[in-house]
């Protein structure tokens, strides 16, 4: 058995050096974009100060339902998308699956949201690497939208490979910064590969310093398989978004636990981001 | 006016008593070890907190999935995972120590020994305003057979932690007993100082893709407010039977649902899953609180515990009229 | 492909069988004497009804109010309203007889005797298909303690109702018992040709302004999404223990609560609170299962009947493997 | 112990004689008017032929919550405002009071509704009845709107007096026919009689041939006190609306009945219209 180690502080230490708080906070939905078929970019008012601190890998916790309604229950974690200091927005993308995220990607622009945020740990960028690489399945572009912006900004080279269903499900490149490489499959072949877009990282792992990924588990088992016999050493490093279902967002209900080689960790404080080689999968 | 008075004593009979500044204290399971909120919300104006189940040894907890929500409600099977006393007594109560809120120990075992075993470690821990009996585990001497669904266990446990320690000491009663009052009212004998309840109802979900229960664990304990009416009932009857205080919960989501435990003979609440879903609720209760009893112009909050209760709390009524039968009726569905 | 089969027998074991044309039935209570929802829905298409609970004498029920909604739930508090079991008699099984779909008579009663005498008065009624009993009823003759929690009571109510009729004879299983697993290995012992289950949980509900119980009667019967976890535990429990059919119901509100149900063990559902908020659910639900099944390719409903069960069906498994001892363990709440 | 008798046919007989059966129909919300301070006029379609037949004193049934959520699980009643043929639409009147309510009233137009309806029985006027009084207390003004334009329509002559707590809350008068003589009772006295709507109802006794009331239950009670001095031999009959809460709206459940000298009774299918002095208060 292994002993947990409960997480005695949750203060998050954003980007700048400044000490972030999670809080509940009131956000106003400002606009919604139609995105990737049916998904929803929207984006979000943010309490003052909030948004130069926010790191790419963080999440939010939005509860998807009405006052006076407790069916859905729960808050529904989503990735940060992207953040703006200027005008402190954020963008989350909302892909309508089930009860929450159907609700949540169907609100009207000027909707009030009760939001949790920021949560999680975020993506590490060694200072060394120069060359990354995001590899995104669906909804899971989000997170790596935010970290490719960052990375730019430090002067590093992006190639985002993305996969989805068929062309319309993908991410416009519109919504990239136009120095990144775009590479992408869809499962129909409606663009670009026809396959997995795990088929095409193997070609990047020599090229690059580290790699990102965030999606589906079964592109994460697909990328561990593929990745295996072209990594020397364990190198590149592939840091992993991992998704569990959570109720508190905090560490305090034990609920949303990964098994890694230093054991039992809370996803939502410890993780959800994980040097793939340390997860017990 | 004064404003009301929100304090209460969930240990009137014992003289180490356990004076709470306002009713309203987080659930055990559902606020860690108190540290994991202390950045969302001032977590010293809680009337009290109770910490995760804390057992003999240290826990792993059960294979994943743990959670799975449910209408109006959310199933858990985390399986107890915790450090074990030892673990825990090393790191928690030293920081509580410096606390202000009253942190109680929820602890659970599956033999009378062990539990009797973790009390006199906690008996003269600095940092430990109480103990909360969790009876909601499998008597191992048992067969597996849960101490709480049966009066003679419960008050067993009881007897054997009273023994242990003289810290203030409630215990969580079992919503799967066929009848909680008898368990109740046996624990009460056997030296409680409150009772506390419900703990989870035992429930399921099973997943039409894979046609196989959500939770690794197959079944987990269902909380929030699709249990409420039925807690709330449990409470009722509880508060109409036993003289020590009453500690409600069960699907409390805010102020209304609060009151509508102290009418049903409540001292005290607590919150769980609720604190999940809006962290800020918490405080918001307490404040929330005080309010409407001044808009009531209600002096204390204990004026109001046990309004709905025909025949009023048996604390606050003479001897004579306090043997009360059991009554199977209000247990009886009607439909 | 052929459209799959819907087709189910609850009284396997009984020559006078009771073949439903699809598993969805319309529950005691929640469904009049069917007579109420001909004008919304083809009543005819239903797997088959149950009607009102019957008693032995006429009984006006509950004072007002009887009903109030919770969380994803409701409480209901009618108090057996009907004309007895000769108002009854008189009136709607004449009316059945001409319909194609089955028709089952829920009966409560309060002593043994009294249920075998309102069995005995159905016995060759034409329009009747079956009975349910309900034994969610005080025993007078036990102080009120409920038939449903004891499994020697129940099984004393399941001996005399089988010795008064040779209907199909299904038995209605109380939540409220400590095992429910016993309860139902007694009544089929006894001669039930199938268990149905939940009946209501008791709940209650207190109206903030008055600071009174909001149903007259303080307490009823808790029913709806919010219990779904709960019944489909227990007849996750019950399936894997007994050989004849169980009927699983509880807060069904379409077909992957349904689904949920089969995969749990229950060759049939019913529905009951769900009628209230969405009438047209439940033609909507017989059509929504026969096309999933044509999707997944399964030529009949009864194939995945207690495909989450680990074991599988016990009726289905070799004599040999069938002696399962009671798990307590998918009972105890692991938070 | 009173015997019930179940209604055997829920079959309702509409204005024309035409034979309406309760259905579960998609509505849409076709406008929204703010009126009476916070509560909402809505406009909702209905099926083709429906509207005509709809009679007033009867309700429909409406579901409350989004799909994917039960919570708030059953449908809530609403009487029906008014009805148009023409238009094959009807209207109700939602004061945004709980869970139910609240969301309702504040719908966007082109929601779609889940109703189920028409329900209920009818006020009864009866042939020889020249002279109508209506008795309105807040939303309880909305079955009398239909009743008052069924009744100018054969000719009859209305009195129609309303309650409520202040000048705002008041039904106005563009919303009621201009022959109709109107009286008004506030709580405050900002409008009309300071007090309660029932202090007028006497002056009117001898006029009526028959009173028609719809309102919250202590406005029942002051009905019958201020009325029982001056009606003789039971003249003029009063017909009420009565309230209770509702699950099946079919007479199915048994939870919304009334006590009657003539037996228990579903107020859903057998109501909610009573004759005041049949009802065992
Ligand atoms: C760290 C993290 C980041 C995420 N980022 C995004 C994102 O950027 N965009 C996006 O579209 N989705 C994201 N998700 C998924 C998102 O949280 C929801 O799970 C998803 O929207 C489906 O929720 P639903 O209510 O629509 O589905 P439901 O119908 O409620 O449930 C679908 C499944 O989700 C599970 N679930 C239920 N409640 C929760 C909960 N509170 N948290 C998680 N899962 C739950 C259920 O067990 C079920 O298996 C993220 C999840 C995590 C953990
Ligand atoms: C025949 C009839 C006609 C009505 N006509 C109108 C009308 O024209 N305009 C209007 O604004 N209101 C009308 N009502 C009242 C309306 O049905 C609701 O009760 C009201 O809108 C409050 O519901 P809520 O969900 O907002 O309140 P909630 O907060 O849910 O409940 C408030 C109270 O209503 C009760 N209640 C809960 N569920 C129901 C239910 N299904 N049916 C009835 N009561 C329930 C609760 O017990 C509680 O005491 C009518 C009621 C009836 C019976
Ligand atoms: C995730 C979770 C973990 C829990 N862990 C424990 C526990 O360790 N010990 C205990 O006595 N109760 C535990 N409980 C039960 C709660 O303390 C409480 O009794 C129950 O959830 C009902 O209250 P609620 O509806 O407000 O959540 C847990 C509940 C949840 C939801
Ligand atoms: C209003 C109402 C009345 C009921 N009456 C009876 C009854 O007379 N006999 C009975 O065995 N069950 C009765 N029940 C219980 C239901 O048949 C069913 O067991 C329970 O409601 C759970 O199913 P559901 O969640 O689908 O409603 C009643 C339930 C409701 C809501
Ligand atoms: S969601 Fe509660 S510990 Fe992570
Ligand atoms: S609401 Fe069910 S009988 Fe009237």
């Amino acid at each position: 058995m292994v002993e947990l180690d409960p997480i005695l502080d949750v203060d998050l230490v954003g980007a700048g050096g400044v000490v972030v708080r999670a809080r509940e906070f009131d956000s106003r939905i400002l606009a919604v974009e139609p995105v990737m078929g049916d998904s929803a970019l929207l984006t979000l008012s943010l309490p003052p100060g909030m948004a130069g601190s926010l790191r790419a890998g963080q999440f939010v916790d939005v509860l998807c339902r009405v006052e006076g309604s407790y069916d859905p229950l729960l808050r529904r974690p989503y990735s940060i998308f992207r953040a703006d200091s200027r005008t402190e927005t954020m963008q989350l993308l909302v892909r309508p699956y089930g009860r929450g995220s159907a609700w949540l990607a169907s609100r009207p622009v000027d909707t009030i949201l009760d939001v949790l945020g920021p949560l999680g740990n975020a993506f590490h960028i060694h200072p060394r690497s120069r060359n990354l690489l995001m590899v995104a399945g669906g909804v899971g572009a989000a997170p790596l939208v935010m970290l490719t912006d960052h990375a730019l900004a430090d002067g590093r080279n992006v190639t985002y490979l993305m996969g989805a269903a068929d062309a319309d499900a993908l991410l416009p490149t519109s919504y990239l910064p136009s120095d990144v490489e775009y590479g992408v499959a869809t499962d129909d072949g409606s663009k670009g590969h026809r396959g997995f877009v795990t088929d095409l990282v193997p070609e990047y792992l020599r090229w690059a310093d580290q790699v990102f990924a965030c999606g589906p588990e079964p592109m994460f088992r697909s990328l561990r398989s593929v990745s295996s016999a072209h990594r020397l050493g364990g190198k590149p490093r592939i840091q992993v978004s991992v998704e569990r279902t959570m109720a508190c967002g905090l560490g305090a209900c034990l609920g949303c636990v990964v098994e890694t080689k230093h054991g039992m960790q809370t996803s939502c404080v410890q993780g959800p981001i994980y040097d793939m080689d340390e997860v017990i999968w | 006016m004064a404003a009301p008075s929100l304090a209460v004593d969930l240990a009137p009979g014992n003289p180490r008593e356990l004076v709470l500044a306002n009713p309203v204290i987080a659930a055990s399971g559902c606020f860690g070890y108190g540290l994991e909120y202390a950045g969302v919300m001032d977590v010293q104006r809680l009337g009290a907190f109770v910490s995760k189940g804390i057992t003999p040894k240290p826990r792993s907890g059960n294979r994943m999935p743990r959670i799975t929500e449910t209408p109006a409600g959310m199933l858990n099977a985390i399986g107890l995972q915790n450090p074990g006393i030892r673990g825990f007594v090393k790191k928690y109560p030293k920081i509580w120590d410096a606390w202000k809120v009253p942190a109680i120990v929820n602890i659970s075992a599956e033999s009378v020994e062990d539990y009797a075993m973790m009390a006199r470690i906690l008996d003269e821990l600095p940092g430990v305003a109480g103990i909360e009996v969790n009876i909601s585990c499998p008597n191992i001497a048992a067969g597996g057979y849960c101490f709480g669904w049966d009066a003679a266990m419960s008050a067993d446990v009881t007897r054997a932690v009273r023994a242990a320690t003289t810290l203030p000491m409630m215990v969580k009663l079992s919503p799967g007993a066929v009848d909680v009052v008898s368990v109740a009212l046996a624990v009460e004998d056997a030296g409680a100082d409150a009772v506390s309840m419900i703990n989870t109802l035992v429930g399921m979900a099973i997943d039409v893709r894979t046609r196989r229960p959500v939770l690794a664990n197959a079944t987990g304990g269902l909380s929030g407010p699709a249990v409420k009416p039925i807690a709330l009932r449990m409470v009722y009857q509880v508060a109409a039977a036993v003289q020590i205080p009453v500690v409600g919960m069960g699907g409390i989501m805010g102020l209304d649902d609060a009151l509508e435990f102290f009418f049903a003979g409540a001292s005290a609440v607590q919150v769980g899953t609720a604190v999940f879903a809006q962290p800020g609720m918490l405080i918001r209760l307490i404040d929330d609180l005080g309010e409407w009893l001044s808009s009531q112009g209600v002096g204390s909050v204990q004026e109001i515990v046990g309004a709905a209760l025909p025949a009023g709390l048996p604390s606050r009524r003479a001897a004579t009229e306090a043997d009360v039968e059991i009554d199977f009726a209000a247990a009886v569905a009607a439909g």
